[in-house]
């Protein structure tokens, strides 16, 4: 038969293997888009997660390499604050969504949590409503509803067993009407200084919401790594019934990861308060889409179990970066929206494209 | 070993002494009409506080306006059955109905034709970029999203486009023998795609893609093109419920309809498909979409506060979907 | 060998299981099911597909829950609500490569959901993490590190990771464990096999353990004692020592075995014509693979594990992204970038992987038969529900599936079931030209496996080709008419096997390693 | 008057025959989320309140397709001849509908803000009146507030709204006017905020740094954006823009107040929300006949206020004047025609 005499034999761990392989039960889920486990597959998906990030990384280096180039405002050091500063927030939330996002679940319900964590903050600080000046503690109090959203989301998932994407869609709308019930016709001013300082205030030119958002994100990281909820979020993302097995309580690290996921819109609603001044009925709006869309470009897939916070900053930058690019650079107002669509996929695409035969199933 | 994989994400069962076979079926009998009698309950309660509700007329008007949320949704379901998403079909029917608006003067009555048409390409050309640079779905459709409501913007120039010619549209919005023809045509929808799915082999192959795609790759599904076909059909529905709301509003526009995403979706699950595909169906929509639509127009009728409204809703589409879902057909509850 | 030093048979039982009933929908799984388990003994557990040993085993570890009977443990009656509560009492299930959460590392799955001072105050110390699941690797001598992430382990090593999870519940009961295995083999090589029972045996100096295989001779050789089950109960209760596999399988299947297992008897000669002829394959784990299958053969195909022959044949079947070569059947070119297309000429594939690759596992017995081919039930584009029934019925009947009805998930049937639906998948058209078969009696019983090899001459007989890919050296000779021995993707030999001359299996071996 | 209002009359007039305690009032606004919205929905209480009726509050959460259900459900109850509703459609193509769906079903309308330019209330019996705010001139007269705010040069950015809305697009041709007055005013840049106060924060924040020290005001579409603005320039620790939106929502005012803004446009909420429910109650007992409703006063433009520092005073806590709903003062804020664009 042909070759014996191969000048070398296979490299049989250099290469990470393509996807026919070994036996591999996708060990998660009977839909098989879990990863798949044989070494051969295994190795691939893995080497996929790397070039994933990888890839978002260089995307967004590319579009700060595209836009410096077109424009000199760009180029700025004020704009790298200004970008900072306007990716905070976003980074808050996606550090939150992140945590339901490595479940495998998804969570539709920042635009009410935030709606209602928006309201109640304004009114516990000092503002123009009532006379209440809980100043830090209301702040710890808001963060609290958010991670108690979060928990009932996660009970009413786990617990009734529905599919998350309905449990937070529900949420959200019961999180608007409390917000609008609290709103009550009239806007709360806030007047807390301490609060309206995190937008104002700056410290080695970062506002103070920067900062603490570099905090959030940094502590949201150590959650991922260092405690069970984090860990065992990436566990169940990637096999949920062998956690299961493995007599690991699911349902409750799963209802503790979305009260993380809560905590963290908690924050993101205060932060936007600062911003905005005010208590905003719709300060969450579009929020959900855009934390999502940030994660998974970042490379934390949708299916569980893969990426992180840190990937999910990426995720950020990038479209923040977008978003002040395209007006930068003088992109019509008209066509910005579709601009930014085509090139979210197309980053993605070619970020994928090395490795897209070795993704597997891909949903 | 292949097995205990199998045995162990099985049906739960923990319900107790072994149901017989008998007891079994009745269980999942009871499943089936389970959206059914949601929908009769909640028009039940909602009519203690207002009566009219159960009026002929009413029932009628909740029917037509269900009409393009109920034809967004089936494509939609296609798109699931088959274990993807599609985040884009509001916008794609908001540009429908732009290009509906602006081809009444060139073809009349007959431009629902080519807009559908290139609702379906459109479609399938999210399709073709999800299965060939195996990207997300819901990136693809999400930046679909974006693509397609911007170029409505454009080329509506940013205004609402008008129909002028009034009889070209007067097909989707007379009544038919008492019914309206929105309805009528909705339901025509959902006969043809329920066939389609019930009748031939696309069903299978739709849901063995949903739950298996590997297995059903190795057993020669074309893959690739049921999931082509199935974003194709969702753009095409979306072109159609784009033509519905034009005739609803004899004019097209970039924004119309774009909020319908999120309720589509919904009567989907509501209805009792499984978010994450293979098990569910068309009629099941159906009965999720008129769930969806007493909820949303139900409420607002019944004098609440728009705050308490909002509640309200929330509860009860949590407490929809907990009792319409057959927990057995989710393997792993995402 | 095991030299079957029986523990003292006064020792009470571990664990007792007595009169334990379970009853699926249409199905009694276990009827009145009695055995027990002593301390440090080997139990073999061995009976047909569907006998009911991974439902008692579920049972056992709760996940299943009898609907009578009791499970006694260290002469206590439990009632077991589930894994971790099971663990509690001692027992542990292996639950093969399945119970292996990919994406974290072998110290988080060795004591995931157990982690012990692994974590202290919330967080995790990862040294810590690492040393404790390091104790558990060095009780099986095992090298991989704690701190790898687990989906880039080999599948043997996988293995080990599985049971020095299973050990690990040591540290969490004051009693020695009782570890159920189900099936631990079917999956491995001979080699691989041999890792396994020297750690099983070391096992028995701390542990009991449970036993479940499809390969008697496997069976007889590490288990201290052997129950048989049929239709969900113990039929039998044999001493290793003084039975054989003849005598084990005739208690098995209730008959005596006929003939020979792989009906060599019914082994024709092949007709002259070249069915498939691949020149030049080229994939990333298999390089310049060229040979030829004649009508009517089955060309086996040897090789460890890492050989390629695997992707060899998923590359035919079109299922290798950037497969290149020239692939001829019956003269016309084979595309090989699509499994569509490759089942359109006439190919078929049974992938090893019954549960991700060969069945949808929720859909039904019916669906998951004629997916393959459902045109040829079809009156235009509609497909005929009574001429489907009838085909179902007719390959239901033919190849003897155990099922409550063609309407039946398929998931719920035993996996020998499972396999018949698959290869009747193929079957049912009458073009099929050549017939893939990976592993095809993975888990199989002694019974099922013969019907298999039957099946698989009858096709040759009527001149399908056959490329198989068998779990064991003798099986692939036995079965074939040449076989292609492959290493590190290559062809390396390529030796007849005609009836009644078969080659000497050493000479495989050596062209294999 | 046009004829065609007699004409079509056939058996459902122009002139309600409803006892007062039979008549149903409907207002149908976006949402109660926001100030300007609420304040709408009070009004609508109030005279509700003062003919001894109450008020059926919609909201449909900037949804079109949740507004035509709304209306074809309340038109679909029972009888709708003595029903009256007040709605605020979601965008010009929204009003078609709603009017047909109103027609057909004999019930009252008044509609606000948003019509297609063909669509005339005077070919229709029961449509009593279509009013809205001239959207050039506000645009314009904040901007020119903003220009003299800014002594006559420097340059300015324009925060638009959702572009697809005639609100939008007739406030910045407003601005377009006023630039043409100033030469020494350029537009540095304009981008879409969507009428949202996050929105405009993030895009002002972004126009400040393309061209920090150039940016001498920010002409905003609606006080929302406005705020946002005012919110950039306090993060970015910028003093000295003046800014300027419209809708007189409270927050504004107070920011007129205390000088961080510098103008907007006051529509009066309240009394919109009132009047259009007067108007509609009027022709529903038969004390106003529509078809006798001066035609010019069937589609109009109402009286708005341009607010400064000097007169913010006065608009800061705002009472309903029940006067001007007496069936005979309806329209006395009308100050002109709809100019057919
Ligand atoms: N979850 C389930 N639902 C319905 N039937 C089931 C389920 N699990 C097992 N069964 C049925 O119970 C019977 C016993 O199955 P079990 O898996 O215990 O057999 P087994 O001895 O392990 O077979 P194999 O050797 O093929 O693994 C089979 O007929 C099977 O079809
Ligand atoms: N690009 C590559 N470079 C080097 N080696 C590779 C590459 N791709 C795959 N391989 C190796 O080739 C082997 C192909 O394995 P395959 O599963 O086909 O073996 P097999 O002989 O079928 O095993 P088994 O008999 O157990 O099924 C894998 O072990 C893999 O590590
Ligand atoms: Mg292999
Ligand atoms: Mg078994």
């Amino acid at each position: 038969m042909a070759g014996d005499t191969a000048p070398h034999a296979p490299t049989r761990t250099l290469e990470p293997a393509p996807l026919a392989g070994a036996p591999a039960p996708g060990a998660g889920g009977g839909n098989g888009d879990a990863p798949a486990a044989t070494s051969g597959r295994a190795r691939a998906t893995r080497s996929a997660d790397v070039v994933q990030t990888r890839a978002s990384l260089i995307a967004l280096a590319v579009l700060v390499v595209v836009f410096a180039a077109i424009s000199p405002q760009f180029r700025t050091a004020g704009n790298l604050q200004q970008i900072i500063d306007a990716a905070a927030v976003l980074a808050v939330l996606a550090t939150g969504i992140t945590f339901v996002l490595m479940l495998g679940a998804i969570d539709l319900s920042l635009p009410g949590v935030i709606g209602a964590c928006a309201m109640t903050v304004s009114l516990l600080v000092a503002n123009s409503r009532n006379t209440q000046d809980l100043g830090l503690l209301g702040i710890a109090l808001t963060i609290l509803l958010g991670a108690a959203f979060g928990l009932l989301s996660g009970v009413l998932s786990t617990r009734l067993r529905i599919p998350t994407f309905m449990t937070t869609l529900g949420m959200s709308a019961i999180g608007l009407g409390i917000a609008t019930i609290l709103f009550a016709g009239v806007r709360p001013v806030v007047l807390d200084e301490s609060l309206g300082a995190w937008a104002s205030h700056r410290i080695a030119g970062f506002t103070v919401m920067s900062l603490i958002a570099v905090a959030a994100v940094a502590l949201g990281w150590a959650i991922q790594r260092w405690t069970r909820i984090g860990r065992y979020a990436a566990a169940i993302g990637g096999a949920e019934d062998i956690v299961l097995l493995s007599g690991v309580p699911v349902a409750r690290y799963k209802t503790l990861a979305f009260g993380v996921a809560g905590a963290f819109y908690g924050l993101g609603a205060v932060m936007l308060t600062a911003r905005l001044g005010s208590g905003v009925v719709e300060a969450g709006a579009g929020t959900d889409f855009a934390a999502i869309t940030a994660a998974v470009i970042g490379g934390t897939l949708l299916s569980g179990g893969r990426g992180g916070v840190l990937q999910s900053m990426i995720g950020v930058l990038a479209l923040t970066v977008l978003a002040n690019g395209l007006i930068l650079t003088g992109v019509s107002p008209y066509v910005q929206q579709a601009v930014q669509g085509v090139i979210v996929v197309l980053a993605v695409a070619v970020a994928t494209w090395p490795v897209r035969r070795r993704l597997g199933v891909v949903k | 070993m292949t097995e205990t994989a199998v045995e162990t994400t099985g049906p739960r069962d923990d319900d107790g002494p072994a149901p017989g076979a008998g007891r079994r079926s009745r269980r999942d009998l009871a499943l089936l009409f389970m959206p059914g009698a949601v929908l009769v309950l909640l028009l039940l309660a909602l009519s203690t506080r207002n009566p009219d509700l159960l009026s002929p007329d009413s029932l009628l008007a909740i029917a037509d306006s269900a009409a393009p949320l109920m034809v967004l949704a089936i494509g939609v379901t296609v798109v699931i059955l088959c274990g993807g998403i599609d985040l884009s079909i509001a916008a794609l029917a908001a540009l429908s109905s732009v290009l509906f608006a602006l081809w009444i003067p060139l073809f009349g009555a007959a431009a629902a034709v080519p807009v559908i048409a290139v609702a379906a390409l459109a479609g399938a050309v999210q399709g073709l970029v999800h299965v060939k640079a195996k990207v997300n779905s819901f990136i693809v459709t999400l930046g679909g999203l974006a693509l397609w409501s911007g170029i409505a913007l454009v080329i509506s120039g940013a205004r609402t486009v008008p129909v002028t010619d009034v009889d070209a549209i007067r097909w989707a919005f007379t009544t038919v023998a008492g019914l309206p023809s929105a309805v009528l045509i909705a339901l025509g929808a959902v006969v043809v795609l329920g066939a389609v799915l019930r009748l031939t082999p696309a069903g299978r192959w739709v849901r063995a893609v949903g739950h298996a795609e590997q297995a059903a790759r190795l057993a020669g599904i074309p893959v690739g093109a049921v999931k082509v076909a199935a974003f194709t059909t969702s753009g095409a529905c979306a072109g159609l419920a784009g033509v519905l709301l034009v005739a609803r509003t004899f004019s097209g526009a970039p924004s119309l309809g774009a909020t319908l995403l999120l309720p589509a979706v919904a009567a989907v699950v509501v209805g009792g498909t499984a978010i994450t595909g293979g098990f569910g169906g068309i009629g099941r929509t159906v009965i999720g979409a008129l769930i969806v639509i007493v909820l949303r127009v139900g409420l607002s009728l019944i004098g609440v506060d728009a705050g308490f409204e909002s509640i309200i809703y929330g509860v009860l589409i949590i407490g929809a979907v907990a009792v319409t879902i057959d927990r057995t057909k989710l393997d792993v509850l995402k | 060998m095991s030299n079957h030093v029986r523990p003292a048979a006064a020792t009470s039982p571990v664990l007792a299981v007595r009169g334990l009933t379970k009853r699926y929908p249409g199905v009694l799984a276990l009827d009145g099911m009695d055995l027990e388990v002593r301390p440090r003994e080997v139990v073999g557990l061995i009976g047909e597909n569907g006998a009911g040993k991974s439902t008692l085993l579920k049972s056992l570890v709760g996940l299943a829950q009898p609907d009578s009977g009791s499970i006694v443990v260290r002469g206590e009656e439990v009632r077991l609500r589930g894994v971790a509560h099971a663990a509690s009492v001692g027992i542990g299930m292996v639950f093969q490569e399945q119970s292996l959460v990919p994406n974290i590392t072998v110290a988080e799955n060795i004591l995931l959901g157990a982690e012990g001072s692994g974590v202290r105050g919330g967080l995790f110390r990862w040294r810590r993490m690492a040393e404790l699941a390091q104790v558990q690797l060095d009780k099986i001598g095992s090298t991989v590190s704690a701190r790898a992430r687990t989906d880039s382990l080999t599948f043997a090593q996988r293995q080990m990771v599985e049971v020095a999870k299973v050990l690990a519940l040591e540290e969490r009961t004051a009693h020695e464990p009782v570890v159920l295995l189900d099936e631990p083999t079917s999956v491995l090589e001979r080699e691989e096999v041999e890792t396994l029972f020297a750690q099983v045996r070391r096992l028995r100096e701390r542990a009991s353990v449970v036993f479940v295989s499809h390969r008697l001779d496997e069976v007889l050789e590490i288990s201290d004692r052997v129950y048989v089950l049929r239709n969900g109960r113990v039929v039998a209760e044999v001493d290793p020592a003084e039975v054989d596999a003849t005598d084990l399988h005739h208690l098995l299947i209730g008959r005596e075995s006929t003939g020979s297992h792989y009906h060599d008897d019914a082994q024709q000669q092949p007709a002259a014509d070249v069915r498939l002829s691949v020149r030049d394959l080229q994939t990333a784990g298999c390089t310049q693979a060229s040979f030829e299958i004649r009508a009517g053969e089955v060309l086996g195909v040897a090789g460890v594990q890492g050989s390629g022959r695997e992707e060899l044949c998923r590359a035919l079947f079109g299922a290798v992204p950037g497969a290149r070569g020239e692939v001829l059947l019956d003269g016309k070119p084979l595309r090989l970038d699509s499994p569509r297309a490759a089942v359109l000429a006439g190919v078929g594939y049974v992938p090893s992987e019954r549960r991700t690759e060969g069945v949808v596992s929720s859909m039904s017995v019916t669906e998951n038969m004629s997916m393959a081919h459902v045109g040829t039930v079809c009156r235009g584009p509609v497909i005929d529900g009574r001429r489907e029934r009838a085909l179902v019925d007719t390959w239901v009947r033919r190849l003897g599936i155990r099922t409550p009805s063609g309407d039946t998930a398929i998931g719920t049937l035993s996996g020998g079931n499972q396999q018949k639906v698959v290869l009747a998948r193929w079957m049912v058209s009458e073009q099929l030209r050549l017939l893939i078969l990976d592993h095809p009696t993975r888990g199989l019983d002694v019974g099922a496996k013969s019907e298999v090899y039957e099946l698989i001459r009858e096709l040759a007989g009527s001149g399908c080709a056959v490329l198989l890919l068998s779990d064991t050296l003798e099986e692939a000779l036995a079965m074939s008419h040449r076989v292609l021995v492959m290493k590190d993707g290559r062809i390396t030999a390529c030796l007849d096997a005609p009836r009644g001359g078969k080659p000497d299996p050493v000479a495989i071996m050596e062209a294999m390693v | 008057g046009e004829s065609s209002a007699e004409a079509e009359g056939e058996g459902s007039g122009s002139t309600g025959a409803c006892a007062p305690e039979d008549v149903t009032l409907v207002g149908q606004v976006r949402n109660q989320t926001n100030p300007y919205e609420a304040a709408w929905l009070e009004g609508g209480d109030a005279f509700a309140e003062s003919v001894g009726l109450e008020q059926q509050k919609l909201t449909y959460d900037g949804d079109s397709q949740q507004q035509q259900e709304q209306i074809r459900q309340v038109l679909a109850s029972g009888d709708a001849s003595c029903t009256v509703i007040n709605a605020l459609p979601n965008g010009d193509s929204d009003t078609t509908p709603i009017v047909n769906a109103a027609d057909g079903a004999d019930a009252w309308l008044v509609t606000q803000w948003n019509k297609p330019a063909d669509l005339d209330p005077t070919a229709y019996d029961r449509w009593v009146a279509h009013l809205t705010y001239d959207g050039v001139e506000s645009g314009y007269q904040i901007a020119k507030a903003l220009f003299e705010e800014m002594g006559g040069s420097g340059g300015v950015i324009a925060l638009q709204g959702i572009l697809d809305t005639a609100a939008a697009q007739d406030r910045f041709l407003g601005l377009q006017k006023a630039l043409e007055e100033y030469p020494d005013i350029t537009l540095l840049d304009d981008q879409t905020a969507d009428f949202d106060r996050a929105t405009a924060l993030e895009v002002t924040r972004t126009l400040l740094t393309q061209h920090g020290e150039e940016v001498g005001g920010i002409w905003a579409a609606n006080d929302d954006m406005a705020l946002g603005a005012v919110q950039a320039l306090e993060a970015a620790g910028v003093d000295g823009v003046a800014v300027a939106g419209i809708d007189a929502v409270p927050e504004a005012l107070e920011a007129i107040a205390d000088g961080s803004m510098t103008a907007t446009v006051s529509s009066d909420g309240p009394w919109q929300g009132a009047v259009g429910l007067a108007m509609g109650y009027c022709a529903a007992t038969g004390e106003l006949d529509v078809a006798s409703i001066d035609a010019e006063d069937r589609a109009f433009f109402a009286e708005q206020f341009l607010i400064t520092e000097d007169n913010v005073g006065e608009f800061s806590d705002p009472q309903l004047d029940m006067s001007e709903f007496d069936c005979d003062s309806l329209f006395s804020r009308a100050t002109g025609p709809i100019a057919a664009s």
